[in-house]
């Protein structure tokens, strides 16, 4: 199994007693995110991620098929991640390392076992037809956190996404093209966020919000808190590593708590901006109630 | 199950059509039986070195039966080997042998997925056993070779059911082609083996009839009988006059020790006959 | 889970196993008879969530859990089982069964009712779990198919899973090795499984014909898979068991260890049933000792003996610069039948890897030897009686 | 089917009659298993589980460890490591839940409680004093309800207590949870010890395993939507719950040492002297 070049004694010291002073290396607050960037692509539902250097692309896709068995009332919805050897040498193709299953997992608490998509709505005939939704994870560049910077991806693509509209007429389904009906956006109930906090020390008593890849390789532990704006926690992860007081653990869901609405309001802007982007000229302004007015005056 | 790699199949079952039989087919079903003596196999063709990129490579198929829609058995074997082990792996003092068995997703009635179900896996070890025991394994420590089948048209009647449980048996006769091909293969490779092994199929098989008695036949096709009681399959060295692989299956009663060693004599019969052909095709390659 | 798993012994302690398994009688290194198993504890109904369950621990410390499940299933139509399920035919069929119940399952006309009678084998699945082996390595695989064939040879214990003409048992066997794989497990599995099939019971059924099945909610009125005799509490059909056996020099030795199948030159997996038909009812009566069974043949397998796999000793007399006087050497011993035992003879106490196969004689002394009245397999059912699986 | 909370602010008994503190009955024995170098057996209510410990042992061959890396944590490959590798591999048998539901080797479920387990494990087994080398352990599910994986982190304790393998201190987990559903906000909501199968279905929950009698926290998983104001509760209980679950451990261990010292298997040594043997 190929493996990722260690950092050296000597770099893991300096970032570590760096840390000991509070000083990152990139000269950010413990508790401060890199910067965070968006953008949509050309088709519905293809977000791509920017977290200062981590860059993560993540692109929704439906089609038709038969729901399972024993749920014949609920549609499918699937996050699929992909670590190709793209992003590090430590991952092969085809065979998951233990970091792939363990964001799949977390991408999968947080976004879909906390109901944030309605899978009853993206059924069409019950036990027969119904919506398979899949959200295709693509890690183009990894510097540290990849879990923050793939759920808010997964979140973003999933609101940015439109599938065909469908209607149901004297037991006839029909699905429409983008031509003949505007797509319809999901039914979307709450939008969840992770923050990854990383613990330092042998106490685990530094803890640092949005750590770079070389922070990751020395940190001994962490805990991922996933929240929505409404101030609920969808899951929290932290998977063994450094003891860490209880009360340490309830702070940092509570300075969570505030980078998830932040994000949350991050997000709905660059929705909104992309929403008003497409609609130049688009199909909906040609129809909408404002233009019929025209000729009257 | 979950096969990602592949554009797999819509979802949903398909069913391939299935004719309706020419009138008069159904006194055939029974009536027709093997037309074989009993201690003949079936004509087998074999060549080797079909696949020039392979060290060595086989191509074995059986005849089939007469009767119609009833395939033979096609089966390609190649060797990759004798080469070095990859480098994670441990020292061997052997030659470290893997067999990999395989069935094309259109050999069968019932459609094969490309991942390897449990049976192949099955097929694939006790190729291995046969195997094992005819290489001169400690000629290339450190090294590693590979031996992959893939059963191109397996040995079936189209028109029983599945749920006659024929497959069972269906896989001691892929079997035993399975060592007679790899035989070749190996030996077209050029890896010293202390003898060419080959299989051999007897069955303990009852006809239909009223008073028909379980007799036992080489190279059994199945669906010729009304019922198989026993099957083994016997990989053999002539020479040496020794089994490397023995497989039976049945309900035999313990107290008639006879009938199982009458069996397994029968299955070493039918072993030598496909070692004859495996000899002679072998012969001809190097003339 | 390959037999063939790493034996971490020198050539020359393979060669002192070898010798001293080879005398007569053989000398084994955990002092047993050649036909002595490992002495264990059995238990059965230790798992309430179950159909039936066992757990079995070897004096070695090797240990097994067995679950059996059961669920109900529809049973598939065959597409060329034309019958559609009417009244009319629903008599039919049962006129049929009645028919054929007098005339003892021998003869069957219709191919229709022959399947109505026998099951499929898809009605069981077996899984084994090794621990620190995948379920889809080549060694778990063959276990598991070596234990579902034992199981499913003779077609008669799918029947017992027959519900009615639409309905049927789906039997989940699960096997789990507990301990880490420290000899070949397979005896050990095959014990326990053999255990929790005896202690599996099925929901007593309420519903009759081919009606949806419905069942009594008391446990207690629940019958066991395989039936017990009324009067002597005694279980009149048994499950399969398959033995482990290896033949090393002349000597045939039983449940062999890991040391042992080391050095072993044939090994092999023999099933055996024990049949119930012909077992009468005057031999049942002989004060509790078992008067000798019908034993039946089910299956075979040569299991590849790890021997094959061993690191060879090296002569003094070839430990030279050019090892290849022993490769010659061999070479011209292969004209002769014996070349391996002579070869291991040639230099006393130098470890030689076995190579080539085994005389079918030798096999079918092995197979003789299990299936013996009073052998092995005797004996080992007769222990397994013992078991309280109630 | 619903859980019946009504009942629930009448009585203030649960739905197997305990209280909101109340854990399960908790059964453990120690070295249930002659061959291994440590194994146990943990009960707690109708969850049962088996962990065997093999090592600290030379890394053998690469074996196809279910999945890949089977967890393991410690860091790096066991071979040129500073640590020791644990790692874990959990076999949930098919049998173990109501309906039958098999787990492929490939499960993510389980492959993130290996993971979980293992570095669990590691932050308080003293690794490094075995470079090089691997430490295995393999847990059985024999029968589930609920709290899996709080069960499966104490009999992987109590295992490698029984194998002498040096650590810090027990690490024990128990789940926690909170009567009020995600939506409602409603103050009065009381948080619940040790959830059963029926409860972890139908009410938030977290498992939490500490480390000894200290409230630091090793391990915190919560898979279920709740109120941010419902954690301290639901985690102060748990750490409470943690730490009667460490007695009880500790229990079945001094039990268990006091049974050899009597038998004579080991013997008495001289830091045995403060235990009391009566």
């Amino acid at each position: 199994m190929p493996r990722e070049a260690e950092p050296s004694l000597n770099e893991k010291q300096f970032v570590l007693q760096a840390l000991q002073d509070s000083v990152r290396l990139d000269g950010r607050e413990l508790e401060q995110y890199r910067p965070l960037e968006l953008t949509f692509g050309d088709q519905y539902g293809v977000a791509d991620v920017t977290l200062g250097k981590t860059r993560v692309l993540a692109k929704a896709s439906a089609e038709l098929t038969v729901p399972y068995a024993d749920r014949p009332l609920d549609g499918i919805f699937n996050i699929a991640t992909e670590l190709s050897p793209m992003t590090s040498p430590a991952f092969e193709v085809n065979r998951p390392t233990e970091t792939e299953v363990l964001i799949s997992r977390l991408l999968e608490k947080t976004v879909r076992r906390s109901g944030a998509l309605d899978t009853e709505s993206l059924c069409l005939v019950a036990g027969q037809k119904c919506w398979s939704i899949r959200v295709d994870v693509h890690v183009l560049s990894h510097d540290g956190n990849l879990i923050d910077a793939a759920c808010f991806a997964v979140v973003a693509a999933l609101r940015h996404f439109r599938k065909p509209d469908t209607s149901m007429e004297g037991g006839v389904l029909t699905v429409y093209t983008p031509a003949e009906r505007e797509p319809v956006p999901l039914s979307w109930l709450h939008s969840p966020f992770c923050v990854t906090w990383s613990f330092f020390g042998e106490e685990g008593d530094i803890a640092v919000l949005d750590a770079t890849w070389m922070e990751e390789q020395v940190r001994s532990g962490s805990c991922t808190v996933s929240l929505n704006q409404h101030g609920e926690i969808c899951q929290i992860a932290k998977l063994g590593g450094v003891p860490v007081e209880a009360v340490s653990l309830l702070h940092c869901t509570n300075v969570a708590l505030v980078k998830a609405k932040d994000m949350s309001s991050k997000l709905d802007r660059w929705l909104a901006e992309d929403a008003k982007r497409r609609d130049k000229g688009g199909l909906l302004a040609e129809l909408s109630a404002e233009n019929d007015r025209v000729p009257d005056m | 199950m979950a096969d990602r790699r592949r554009i797999n199949g819509p979802p949903g079952a398909t069913m391939a059509p299935v004719f309706e039989d020419d009138a008069g087919q159904p006194e055939i079903k029974n009536g027709k039986g093997r037309d074989r003596a009993p201690n003949v196999i079936r004509k087998t063709f074999l060549k080797t070195g079909v696949t020039p990129s392979a060290s060595g490579s086989a191509y074995l198929e059986f005849e089939g039966s007469s009767k119609s829609g009833v395939s033979g058995l096609k089966l390609s074997c190649t060797v990759h080997g004798p080469r070095s082990l990859p480098r994670s792996s441990p020292f061997s003092p052997h030659i470290v042998l893997s067999a990999h068995v395989k069935y094309a997703p259109f050999a069968t009635k019932q459609r094969r997925g490309y991942l390897r179900d449990p049976s192949e896996r099955d097929l694939g070890t006790h190729l291995e056993t046969a195997l094992r025991g005819a290489i001169i394994a400690d000629r290339w420590p450190k090294s590693g070779v590979d031996i992959i089948i893939s059963i191109i048209e397996g040995d079936q009647d189209r028109e029983t059911s599945k749920s006659q449980g024929d497959e069972t048996w269906d896989m001691m006769n892929v079997l035993s082609g399975c060592i007679t091909v790899a035989s070749a293969a190996l030996a077209d490779a050029g890896i010293d083996c202390v003898d060419t092994v080959a299989g051999g199929v007897a069955a303990l098989v009852q006809d239909a009839g009223e008073d028909s008695t379980p007799r036992i036949v080489v190279d059994p096709i199945p669906s010729d009988h009304e019922k198989v009681l026993g099957a083994c399959c016997v990989a053999y060295l002539p020479t040496r006059d020794e089994v490397t692989n023995l497989w039976f299956k049945g309900d035999l009663p313990a107290s008639d020790a006879g009938l199982y060693t009458q069996l397994v004599e029968n299955g070493i019969q039918a072993s030598r006959n496909a070692n004859r052909v495996l000899v002679e095709c072998l012969g001809e390659a190097t003339s | 889970m390959a037999s063939s798993q790493h034996v971490l012994l020198s050539p020359a302690e393979l060669s002192y196993l070898h010798s001293s398994l080879s005398l007569t009688p053989p000398l084994r290194p955990d002092g047993r008879s050649p036909t002595q198993y490992r002495p264990l504890s059995a238990e059965t109904g230790i798992l309430p969530g179950t159909n039936g369950s066992a757990r079995i621990c070897f004096a070695d410390g090797t240990e097994a859990i067995v679950g059996v499940k059961a669920e109900v299933e529809k049973t598939k139509r065959r597409w060329d089982d034309d019958t559609i399920f009417s009244e009319n035919n629903h008599h039919q069929q049962q006129q049929q069964q009645q028919q054929q119940q007098q005339e003892g399952e021998e003869e069957n006309e219709g191919r229709n009712n022959n399947d109505e009678e026998g099951g499929s084998s898809d009605w069981v699945e077996l899984t084994v779990e090794i621990p620190g082996y995948r379920d889809d390595d080549s060694g778990t695989v063959f276990l598991g198919q070596m234990l579902s064939e034992a199981l499913l040879a003779d077609g008669g214990f799918v029947k017992r899973l027959r519900i009615n003409r639409r309905f049927h048992w789906k039997l989940f066997l699960d096997i789990l090795l507990i301990s880490p794989p420290l000899s070949y497990p397979l005896p050990l599995l095959s014990l326990t499984t053999h255990l929790a099939l005896l202690a599996t019971r099925l929901p007593k059924l309420k519903s009759e014909g081919d009606e949806d099945p419905f069942f009594d909610d008391d446990w207690a009125a629940a019958p066991y898979l395989y039936a017990r005799d009324p009067a002597t509490k005694r279980v009149a059909e048994r499950p399969p068991v398959t033995l482990l056996v290896m033949a090393v020099g002349g000597n045939i030795i039983f449940d062999p260890s890991k040391e042992e199948l080391a050095v072993a030159d044939v090994v092999l997996a023999v099933s055996v049933g024990d049949d119930a038909q012909g077992k009468g009812e005057d031999r049942m009566d002989v004060d509790g000792s078992n008067p000798g069974r019908n034993l039946k043949l089910l299956s075979i397998r040569t299991v590849d003996p790890p021997s094959r796999l061993t690191p060879p000793g090296v002569a003094n007399a070839a430990n030279s610069a050019y090892g290849h006087a022993q490769v010659v050497n061999t070479g011209a011993n292969q004209k002769m039948p014996e070349a391996r035992q002579t070869e291991s003879e040639a230099v006393e106490g130098v470890w030689k890897p076995p190579r080539g196969g085994a005389k079918a004689v030798v096999m079918g002394a092995l197979v003789q030897k299990v299936l013996v009245r009073g052998g092995v397999a005797d004996e080992v059912l007769d222990a397994l009686e013992g078991v309280d699986t109630s | 089917m619903p859980l019946d909370t009504s009942t629930y602010n009448l009585a203030l008994l649960r739905v197997d009659g305990r209280r909101w503190n109340e854990l399960r009955r908790i059964h453990a024995q120690i070295r249930t298993q002659a061959a291994a170098d440590g194994s146990s057996y943990l009960e707690m209510g109708h969850t049962k589980v088996m962990c065997v410990v093999t090592g600290p042992s030379e890394p053998g061959p690469r074996r196809g460890v279910a999945g890949a890396g089977g967890g393991g944590g410690g860091g790096g490959a066991g071979g040129q490591s500073k640590e020791a590798e644990v790692v874990v591999n959990i076999v949930i048998a098919g049998f173990s839940s109501v309906d039958r539901k098999r787990r492929g080797r490939g499960d993510k479920r389980t492959l993130e409680m290996q993971s979980t387990l293992s570095n669990t494990l590691a932050a308080t087994l003293h690794t490094h004093l075995f470079p090089h080398s691997q430490i295995n352990i393999s847990l059985h599910v024999l029968s589930q309800d609920g709290s899996l994986l709080a069960a499966l982190i104490n009999a992987a304790t109590l295992a490698c207590v029984d194998a002498g393998i040096p650590m810090t201190d027990y690490v024990t987990a128990c789940t926690a949870g909170s009567t009020s559903t995600y939506a409602a906000n409603d103050e009065g909501a009381d948080p619940l010890l040790d959830l059963n199968h029926q409860e972890e279905q139908e009410l938030p929950g977290l498992t939490v395993a500490t480390l000894g009698d200290s409230d630091k926290v090793v391990a915190l998983v919560c898979e279920s939507r709740v109120q941010i104001s419902r954690l301290e509760g639901m985690l102060a209980v748990g750490v409470d719950g943690c730490k009667q679950v460490r007695e009880i451990l500790d229990q079945v261990i001094k039990a268990q040492g006091q049974k050899m010292i009597l038998e004579g298997t080991v013997d008495k040594g001289t830091g045995l002297n403060d235990m009391d043997l009566d």
